[in-house]
């Protein structure tokens, strides 16, 4: 089954934890082992986290709508510490105001995030994402099941 | 500069006691040396600006009057990163939406003291000639030009920066002219800051008081106002209500006369019209107990706080039913959202569609009151004496310093806040909605709440677990979070539907 | 063919007994013969159809679920010219907007049997691309085109076709599956006619509930229905409530078992569950008293039927509200209107909308109930006090015959209805609302209510001219036919408007 | 003052007469002398009534929407009728749906009304252009005021 390392937390100064908690509850019930950074994180210490655990993902919630001006550069950060391989998530409400969805989505892909996920997304949703993108990486590597 | 997290320099030690003047203009100093426009404030000259308004521009004014007049008056929310949008948001908010107390909301990197990523968000705002912050950056821009946002409406204006930092913020604010200002110690430590103590929280909130009651002591009454939706997620009354009165309590004794309550709806009308009633009653009766006999305690009611529906329909039902909720339950004012709310911050012309919606379902339930209502008069008892055993218990903690007894309260589990993001909060009290719709407790932490009074809870929650064929469980209480933002297929399906 | 106005060639004199078999054979085969279309019906080919639906596609069983289920039904009005166009527009209602029951609101040319007008208003449809007809035209289409109506969507489907003159497009309707049928003698005369008489508008009605009960002999059980509404304009419960015992026991005599009360929102909260409950209470009363011991009469609450707000979002708190007075009254249905009310028949998507509003108010309150509330039971008592004298009157005038009763107490003004174009209704009432939001009687004209209530009523009427400074007169009166369609502005001004 | 002579009434098989019935009683109240024919009036009735008045104006409300249909060609019947001077005046709700206002007041005026009013016209907005409206007419009549 799955095992893999994650990273939650709700990035910049922003507090909305409630859906970013129940996310980690969701995920480490499907099996994950979640380490959950909180409310209020800086990009820099989701990256130190994924260091310190050797983590397989990142997921980066954003509620507030300045996702866009603090998930600037978070690709690279990643890839200045050496994480070069790992999946990166970003969800919420990533801009300010109510705008199609593609358009949104596109500017996350731009900046360097594997997915990017609409308000209301479900928690099975999330995890069924997860598992597809392991097990392709997995396949990729030319890794076998356990 | 360093702005990032304004040291706490005071070597008193933590007390609800009025902050003494010469320590007080100490702390002004130091804390309006944190950013340049912080030399802008003088203090006298805003009490001039603030006595040369008319009287239907200040807030403290137009809220006696609201009281007076048992209207119920209408504030949106809103803000945008530059004063050019903000203005032109203003002036819709008040032609359009018919508002009558017009508010400036703070962006989030202002609320964290953050200016320099806020000047850097207005910067890049101002290129994609759209708003890159979630609201406006009151510091970076500064008493004098903050001043162009009151002069542009002829109504009053209100500060809403969710945040347990205020303190540089309320003086720009206040300063340019703004007669309300939203936020207060407990409320907004508890839902807005990670790692912030309730001490320190305390200790902000105190100078942002003590602030305004300096503005009042010059003859300038403010309308200081307490956020009483917390983290906005399936607060209980009694939760909102124990923050009111702590908070109310605190802001007396730093000299504030007049003092706002709010509650997040709960989206039953009994329960929301009781919590309205018993808020203003139990304030009083608190505060009066400590002394404080004349404390103005206007009461306004929030639109559904929780997860929003992503339909629009849906959502324009939950702004005129919180219309609806805030005409029946008797409140001074309502603070309105729109139907954007699942997706994100709201047009102008949104923004001023919720807040009409509001007014005419304001209008339609003017009349409708529950007094003397059984189920109502039922609510109403319930919530004293789920309210009463916690700020009693408080005090007692304290000594009768309401502030010493916040702080050991928090540490104890006696006051436990759902959902919050904050270390320094327990975290295991979790309500839950039950079969007839009310919140109720689906567990107390550390809470002093009646045996009898949790059997109540429990049961009601028992009867919707029966009702929905799912085990009473910590499940339930996760569902009550999602519960109203469900499509309408899965809330309200054909009755047909087997 | 003359189908102008049928000839009514019934010989016998009027009586609310029921129609002899032999008697409405001959009367059901001259009513066919008026429109080619009339031969398309078979009755029994159309009771194995209504047999061969599934239950949830058959309306009385439907309103017998809601009921059971303690549910609240929405239901829209709908009608086009095109039977394309009128697919479409029902595939969006169920679709989008979940309607519980689907609507077929046929033109106004229809419903006057001008169908000669309604065929040229359909073919100038089909060449504009648009619908210049105000519905559909059921008649002109035909049992087996209509048919397919029924067959696009998998709900039920009730015809709206408000006149006095039924015969022949129920026929029609009923044969092509339509498992609801609105309309009544007393209701619709009063509101759809001016120079039809009420004893011609009752003849054309037991035409209708005899049909309706012909169905019902052969196995199929109708949801027959009451239009409550009247003139829709500031109808008092009690003369809607009135119209519904009446009609029900005409009805009833002809056989009806299922049939369906409505009432248009008189948007006061208190007001309206009221009227719900005493007029299923009443209906039930008087129908027992005349031995009708089982007839089912669920309550349908309908969105405010007077004149509306210019402004959409001011429509959308009507809207909301009334599903929220919906679920507050404990009715089984409610009819919905939208934000294009004071303009247009809406758009399917402007229609759709309006109902998942409504859906998601009655959500929202369907909790609420003010039993036990005394000023809830201090109006339901106010409501009986005036039906009864004019109920009792009437069947006293016709001898215990609720036909020939009828009749009389028109010409008497026993009965009178407000803003009638009929010439055979008094028209001397005139009702108002007063201070607390409530509809009274300025003005009963000849109606039997009791000195004591009209003193009450007149007495809120005096407390409103007082607080708006007007004397109490006809204008009064004819204010408040605008009330609530007025701008915000001038509804709800912000309370410091001096 | 006024004086002049207007017929009202609901045109076609449309009953809403409440509209049309407030209209002509503050028509009356205004001073003009209203021969009101109720709702679901032909439009032969309004003819009718014209000449057997002398009638200075109609005014024809339609509500229901198929005002467009009942209002074809009425303007014809009155020249046959040899009213050829009557002025013609249409309010109410005049076609079905909701559509912008000029694009209706068109098709109303090109049908030979002389004015089309849109919906929650009030009452006084109509008094005031009738009484422009004979004030013109008399001025161009030559006629002085009596
Ligand atoms: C509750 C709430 C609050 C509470 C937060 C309490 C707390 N500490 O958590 C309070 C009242 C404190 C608050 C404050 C503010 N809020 Co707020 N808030 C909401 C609200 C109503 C609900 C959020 C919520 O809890 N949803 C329930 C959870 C379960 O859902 P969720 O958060 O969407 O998470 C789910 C999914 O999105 C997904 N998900 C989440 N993260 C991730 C990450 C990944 C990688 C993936 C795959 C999925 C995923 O999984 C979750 C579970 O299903 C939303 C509007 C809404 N959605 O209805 C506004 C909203 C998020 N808030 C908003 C704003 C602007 C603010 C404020 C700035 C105040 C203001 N201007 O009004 C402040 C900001 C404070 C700050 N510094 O951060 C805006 C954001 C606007 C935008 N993006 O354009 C919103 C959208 C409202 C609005 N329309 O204006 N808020
Ligand atoms: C009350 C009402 C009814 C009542 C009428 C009772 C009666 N006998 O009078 C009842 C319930 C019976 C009814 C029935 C129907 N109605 Co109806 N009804 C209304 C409603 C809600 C209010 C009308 C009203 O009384 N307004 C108050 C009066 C004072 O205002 P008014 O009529 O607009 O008149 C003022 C001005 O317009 C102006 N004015 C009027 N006439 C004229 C003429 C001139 C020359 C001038 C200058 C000015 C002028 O002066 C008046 C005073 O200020 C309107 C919607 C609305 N407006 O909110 C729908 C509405 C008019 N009805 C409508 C329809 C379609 C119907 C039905 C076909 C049923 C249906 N499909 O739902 C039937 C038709 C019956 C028929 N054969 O005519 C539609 C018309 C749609 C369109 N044009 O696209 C409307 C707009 C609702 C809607 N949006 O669908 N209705």
């Amino acid at each position: 089954m799955t095992g893999e390392t994650l990273i939650t937390g709700v990035i910049g100064s922003d507090t909305h934890i409630v859906g970013n908690r129940i996310l980690s509850m969701a995920l480490e019930k499907a099996g994950f082992s979640v380490i959950a950074l909180g409310a209020l994180t800086p990009a820099d210490d989701f990256i130190k986290a994924a260091i310190e655990t050797d983590a397989d993902a990142i997921l980066v919630s954003s509620l507030y709508g300045q996702g866009e001006l603090d998930c600037q550069g978070f690709r690279d950060l990643c890839i200045e510490a050496g994480l070069n391989e790992i999946l990166l998530y970003v969800g919420g409400n990533l801009v300010v105001g109510k705008h199609p969805w593609p358009g949104v989505e596109r500017r996350f892909l731009d900046m360097g995030f594997d997915r990017a996920f609409p308000p209301a997304t479900r928690t099975d949703d999330v995890v069924e994402a997860l598992t597809r993108d392991f097990e392709a990486r997995r396949g990729r590597a030319g890794k076998a099941e356990p | 500069m360093d702005t990032t997290l304004p040291p706490d320099r005071s070597t008193t030690p933590l007390s609800a006691a009025q902050i003494p003047e010469d320590e007080f203009r100490v702390m002004r100093r130091e804390n309006l040396a944190r950013w340049p426009t912080g030399a802008e404030v003088d203090i006298d000259e805003a009490v001039a600006f603030h006595k040369s308004m008319p009287p239907h521009k200040q807030l403290a004014w137009v809220m006696r009057q609201a009281v007076a007049q048992k209207k119920c008056l209408t504030q949106p929310r809103g803000g945008v990163a530059t004063i050019e949008m903000q203005k032109d948001l203003m002036r819709v908010l008040d032609q359009d939406g018919l508002a009558d107390i017009l508010p400036t909301t703070t962006d989030s990197y202002t609320r964290n003291e953050q200016f320099s990523a806020a000047q850097k968000g207005l910067e890049e705002s101002q290129k994609a000639g759209r708003s890159m912050l979630n609201g406006y950056p009151m510091v970076n821009y500064g008493v004098r030009r903050s001043r162009e946002l009151i002069e542009c409406v002829d109504k009053p204006a209100i500060v809403l920066s969710g945040t347990a930092h205020p303190k540089l913020t309320a003086e720009i604010g206040l300063a340019a002219g703004f007669s309300g200002y939203l936020g207060s110690a407990i409320a907004y430590t508890v839902s807005y800051t990670k790692d912030l103590s309730i001490e320190l929280g305390i200790r902000n909130h105190q100078y942002l008081d003590r602030l305004a009651a300096l503005y009042a002591e010059k003859g300038v009454e403010l309308h200081r106002r307490h956020p009483g939706f917390l983290t906005g997620t399936n607060i209980p009354p009694s939760i909102a209500i124990v923050t009111c009165v702590l908070d109310a309590l605190l802001a007396a004794n730093q000299g504030v006369r007049h003092y706002g309550l709010e509650l997040g709806q709960t989206l039953h009308m009994v329960q929301d019209a009781a919590a309205i009633q018993v808020c203003r009653e139990l304030c009083q009766e608190y505060l009066v107990a400590q002394g404080f006999n004349n404390v103005f305690t206007p009461v306004t009611s929030l639109h559904w706080m929780g997860a929003w529906p992503q339909d629009e329909a849906q959502c324009a039902a939950l702004v005129c039913y919180g219309g609806t909720l805030a005409a029946v339950g008797g409140a001074a004012n309502v603070t309105t959202k729109s139907t954007h709310e699942a997706i994100g911050i709201p047009t102008a012309k949104v923004n001023a569609e919720g807040l009409r919606m509001t007014r005419m379902a304001v209008y339609l339930a003017r009349h409708i009151r529950l007094d003397g209502f059984d189920e109502f008069e039922r609510e109403k008892e319930l919530i004293r004496r789920e309210v009463r055993p916690i700020v009693n218990k408080t005090l007692e903690m304290g000594d009768g310093d309401v502030a010493i007894g916040a702080v050991r309260a928090f540490e104890a589990g006696v006051i436990d806040i759902p959902w919050s993001p904050n270390r320094h909060v327990r975290g295991k009290v979790m309500p839950a909605r039950d079969a007839d719709g009310y919140l109720r407790y689906f567990e107390k932490g550390d809470m002093p709440i009646p045996d009898d009074v949790m059997d109540f809870h429990t049961e009601s929650l028992r009867r919707r677990a029966e009702q929905e064929n799912v085990p009473l469980s910590l499940d339930l209480a996760v569902q009550s979070v999602f519960d109203i933002a469900e499509p309408l297929k899965r809330l309200q399906p054909s009755p047909l539907v087997v």
